[in-house]
């Protein structure tokens, strides 16, 4: 008899587990409800609905599509990608279909999915990015925007707004007053100190950060004598940069009184869990989905499997570092 | 269109540094032309998939022929019957069939000859022109016969077949009305763009580029489409996803 | 007898090319001639003679010896390393048996080997700095000083010496005037411009630059929700690097008036190759040496190959890049 | 003292997880208490050796003896006889033999018993101790049997010896001029040093921290000296260069 009751309470309590799993999963950042920790990354994941032959769209946090700007953009001459050491480079050059085919085409088949969409937008001056954002608005459906700062600002001489305090406290600014939407302000790895621009783009009233952004770099065709990439440099992602970004993000959150998005590198649970434990509200898995399309849907069951056998929530881990 | 483990049947060496990876795969739905991503490691490094045309197709089975020639390919070598792999696919727009009373020719540099084998099947009474380094590359041509294809050969040291390119053999071979399908190195595809220009002839292409994604999301697989075809934000195409085959008209040939 | 002479050429050519090959190899950094380009790196080559049972030392362009101190340093507890992706952190905490024991037991072993000796140095204040370059000096038997400015001022609140120009200019300032040895410094990747810092220590009357450093990095062990090394964070090292690391010292070739050497990430010739190729006069060759004691003799040799087979010399392969 | 490609002679499971890799290895100067840095792929990933104890050594042969816990023992776990594998050392100081008249007391915690291996064959009249998690792991034991040595064991679930920890069993056996030598986990090791100093005898502990070059150059693998031990700047020890054997009093077990 003992022994049955301990069976009922242990299946009560699986079956219970797996209810209060679901809540244990639940975020908040920027205002906005997550069901889950885990985004799709810019750029990685298309516009989200070229991945539902692969994977379930529905188990996911949120998905961030591929970054958008006033105008279609073509990108930039092959070769755009080279592979390294567990990573890889890309300069694919932003190609995108334009923000507002965006809104015709693409937005309409995502929205059915139940999963947060958040669009990752950019521009080559300040006042597209406001435009791009005020449109995204207006559209209806677009849960947040995630503001990409690691483009160059072509009435500055290029200079990155994402690696200058005081483009992206202006840019920031600019769109925070051109949308009502919640603002992620994406920022770049590329800096001396994080702390400082996670204090400009707070101080421009960003509702989140999220970083990394790909960290520059090169790969030389020793036969060739020439650069691999058609553009010279491209961004560095993949595993090689996890433990850059995590230190980011722990750098980031130490300072930070916004919630922090955390990502680079993320391939498993257990790296998602990295980010979540130094500091981050959310993760958002990049090249793992190359790799494998069902890659982020793996780490949702995954992290659920860790917060059950540690009773306890993705909320409660957030920061949860002891030093 | 998943990514799933398949078992390895066979993964034998034709000839140096050439494998045959056979696979147990039902149903696969595979056109001439299409592709897989090929996971050939769990680990971390190569991190990237493979992209590899399928060779060959039975029942339940498929086939890919690959050469060796980095690390990807050799820690794919190296695997055993018994073991699985990691497949995506099929991928791609495959050759599209010719029209009734036009005569195909296959033309193909190495391992270009891949893509090649299902159409052969499908297209009877053509012509496959295959240009090897060796005897031994060459050899994979013997999978050809009994197709009711007619087989050309050209190698470059002469030991198989005329010595030489095998862009000589189509110059002789090109008629009016014939339809090329080619596949192998961009210089070999860049001279046989220009021989079906020439020869106003139609020429489908099956090109290869780095691939991250091989679905069509990444966007790094780009080429860039020839000036007729260039509009505002589309000058350039995916070469997994609109491609790996293309008419060679569409190609900016001068910026591959 | 047309065929014969081709031979008889042929023979005549590669024996020459043996000979030409040794010159082919050799390169001027700092007023110092290497006769090849490959040395190793601070604190992944010990004191130099740790490696005599496993290579062949007079076989390395030269050898940068462990980071030295005014006084002996005990260094970080444990744990000092973890492995990452393609690569691993270290925070040794620049243990060492200072620059007297160094001068006294270690350079007397190392000065009887046919290869350049460069002493690495860092301090917690200027005056350290600059002690240790006047010690060194005195001693005779250095080829060159190494100057390692990715360490914190203690007497500015910890700010690291190199992600400051104006603090890296008063460091090597100082530690130029201090010794008539050649001076090298050595740069931080933890910067949003490495051109600002090489124009830095080049006012600063720098001979030469090297880079990269490490990357900081942090590995949170999600089981103990701890960071895995002691200090929480380390340094990057290892071939997930080295696409950054490329990238850097192209960009500072791009406006350096001084030699670079190069290094991150360099495991085989080819890759030592990007780094000349993209500007380096010379490599160091780091985490490597922990895979195989003997890989930067093997990369000497691999360079004489590609130097042979392409009939040229390290000299014009320097910042060969066509773009 | 090199690193060196040795052939691979068997690679064979002991139990669920536990692997015997017999290498072809001549004239290896190998004594007990010594370690191998094992690079188990020729890849970037994982980058690092791997350390591992030397078992056994025959004619012209050593053993090793490991358990698969994260990938690097993965991928070295499929490794097949006739392939070879990139070892460097032997590596290491060993233990040092016990003075005439004392008895050896070996204690291992699972695969702590690797190292104690080639001891027991040199030191006749003495006790193993060893704990293990199932009778699985248990026996590896076997082995020992015909070297003239006493075997107690604990396990775990109690399956085999006795239930319990295997410093039970030696605080039941220690007696006045024993040796104690020691390898297992920290937890163990730390036990045993406080049962030894209680008890007044000697103690040798052999440690386990990660390493990446085995031959104390990286100071990676650095734990704290106890304070009687510590000098200005040697308040760290390397495990690898100065260890993996040493007196457990020199360690400062609070901070291991
Ligand atoms: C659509 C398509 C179909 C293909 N079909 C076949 C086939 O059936 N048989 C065959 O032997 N080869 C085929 N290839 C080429 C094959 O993909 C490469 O040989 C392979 O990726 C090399 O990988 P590696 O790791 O051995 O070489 P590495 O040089 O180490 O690869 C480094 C990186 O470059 C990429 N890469 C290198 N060469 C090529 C290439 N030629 N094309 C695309 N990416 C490349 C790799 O995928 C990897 O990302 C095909 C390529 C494409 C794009
Ligand atoms: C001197 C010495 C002798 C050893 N002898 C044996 C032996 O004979 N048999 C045996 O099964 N194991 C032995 N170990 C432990 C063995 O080194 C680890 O189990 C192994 O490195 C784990 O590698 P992995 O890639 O499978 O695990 P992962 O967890 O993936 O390894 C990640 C990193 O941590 C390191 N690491 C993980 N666990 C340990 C550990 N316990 N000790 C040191 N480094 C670790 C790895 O080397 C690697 O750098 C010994 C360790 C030392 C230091
Ligand atoms: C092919 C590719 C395209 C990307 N495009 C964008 C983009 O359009 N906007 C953006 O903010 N980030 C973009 N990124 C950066 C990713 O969103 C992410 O920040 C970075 O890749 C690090 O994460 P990962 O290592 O998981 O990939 C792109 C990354 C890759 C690999
Ligand atoms: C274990 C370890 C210790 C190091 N110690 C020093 C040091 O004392 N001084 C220094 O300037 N650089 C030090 N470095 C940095 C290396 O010299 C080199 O700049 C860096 O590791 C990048 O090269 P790699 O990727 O080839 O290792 C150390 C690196 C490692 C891995
Ligand atoms: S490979 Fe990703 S778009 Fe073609
Ligand atoms: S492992 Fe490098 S010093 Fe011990």
């Amino acid at each position: 008899m003992g022994k049955a009751i301990v069976v009922k309470k242990k299946a009560g309590t699986a079956k219970a587990g797996i209810k209060k799993a679901s809540g244990a999963l639940s975020v908040e950042v920027a205002g906005i409800k997550f069901k889950n920790p885990v985004l799709t990354a810019s750029g990685t994941f298309g516009y989200g609905i070229e991945f539902a032959p692969y994977t379930d769209l529905n188990l996911l946090g949120g998905i961030v599509v591929k970054g958008l700007s006033l105008r279609p953009r073509e990108g930039n001459p092959g070769p755009r990608i080279v592979e390294t050491p567990c990573g890889m480079l890309n300069a694919i050059g932003l190609q995108n279909v334009g923000v507002d085919a965006f809104i015709k085409e693409k937005l309409p088949l995502l929205k059915k999915y139940k999963t947060r969409v958040i669009a990752n937008i950019f521009g080559e001056t300040i006042e597209d990015y406001a435009e791009v954002a005020s449109r995204l608005e207006d559209a209806g459906g677009v849960d947040a925007i995630e503001v990409n700062i690691s483009c160059p600002n072509v009435k500055k001489g290029g200079i990155v707004f994402g690696t200058d305090p005081k483009e992206a406290f202006k840019v920031i600014s600019k769109v925070r007053s051109s949308t009502g939407l919640p603002v992620i302000t994406k920022l770049s790895p590329n800096v001396t100190d994080i702390k400082v621009m996670v204090r400009a783009v707070e101080d421009a009233g960003t509702d989140a950060i999220s970083l990394i952004n790909t960290l520059t770099g090169m790969v030389v065709d020793v036969e060739k004598r020439r650069p691999v990439l058609a553009t010279a440099t491209g961004g560095l992602s993949g595993p090689a940069i996890r433990p850059v970004a995590v230190r980011m993000v722990w750098q980031a959150a130490s300072v930070a009184k916004t919630p922090i998005i955390g990502m680079g590198g993320i391939m498993t649970a257990k790296d998602a869990l990295e980010f979540i434990i130094a500091g981050a509200s959310a993760v958002q898995v990049g090249t793992a989905n190359f790799v494998d399309p069902d890659a982020a849907a793996k780490i949702v069951s995954g992290i659920e499997d860790y917060v059950k056998r540690h009773s306890t929530t993705v909320r409660e881990l957030i920061g949860s570092l002891k030093m | 269109m998943e990514a799933r483990s398949r078992e390895i049947l066979y993964n034998e060496g034709v000839a140096p540094g050439y494998f045959r990876l056979g696979l147990r795969w039902k149903g696969a739905g595979i056109r001439p032309g299409h592709f897989v991503m090929v996971r050939v490691s769990d680990g971390l490094d190569p991190l990237l998939r493979r992209p590899l045309g399928v060779y060959r197709v039975g029942h339940g089975t498929v086939e890919l022929l690959y050469a060796v020639v980095g690390k990807g390919t050799e820690i794919l070598s190296k695997k055993m019957p018994g073991e699985s792999v990691d497949l995506l696919g099929p991928l791609g727009n495959g050759f599209t069939l010719p029209a009734k009373g036009h005569r195909a020719v296959l033309v193909a540099g190495g391992m270009g000859i891949v893509p090649l084998y299902m159409l052969a099947k499908k297209v009877k009474k053509s012509v496959l022109l295959f240009g090897a380094r060796s005897a031994k590359e060459a050899s994979v041509a013997d999978d050809f016969k009994g197709l009711g294809i007619n087989i050309k050969i050209a190698t470059n040291d002469g030991s198989v077949g005329k010595k030489g390119l095998v862009t000589d053999l189509l110059q002789d071979e090109i008629r009016p009305g014939d339809i090329i399908y080619a596949c192998g190195p961009v210089g070999m595809l860049k001279k046989i763009a220009t021989i079906a220009a020439h020869a106003g002839v139609s020429c489908q292409v099956s090109l290869e580029r780095s691939m991250a994604c091989g679905i069509g999301v990444c966007l790094g697989c780009a080429v860039k489409a020839s000036s007729h075809k260039e509009a505002s934000n589309r000058n350039y195409r995916m070469v997994c996803s609109e491609g790996p085959v293309f008419d060679s008209e569409d190609i900016d040939w001068e910026r591959l």
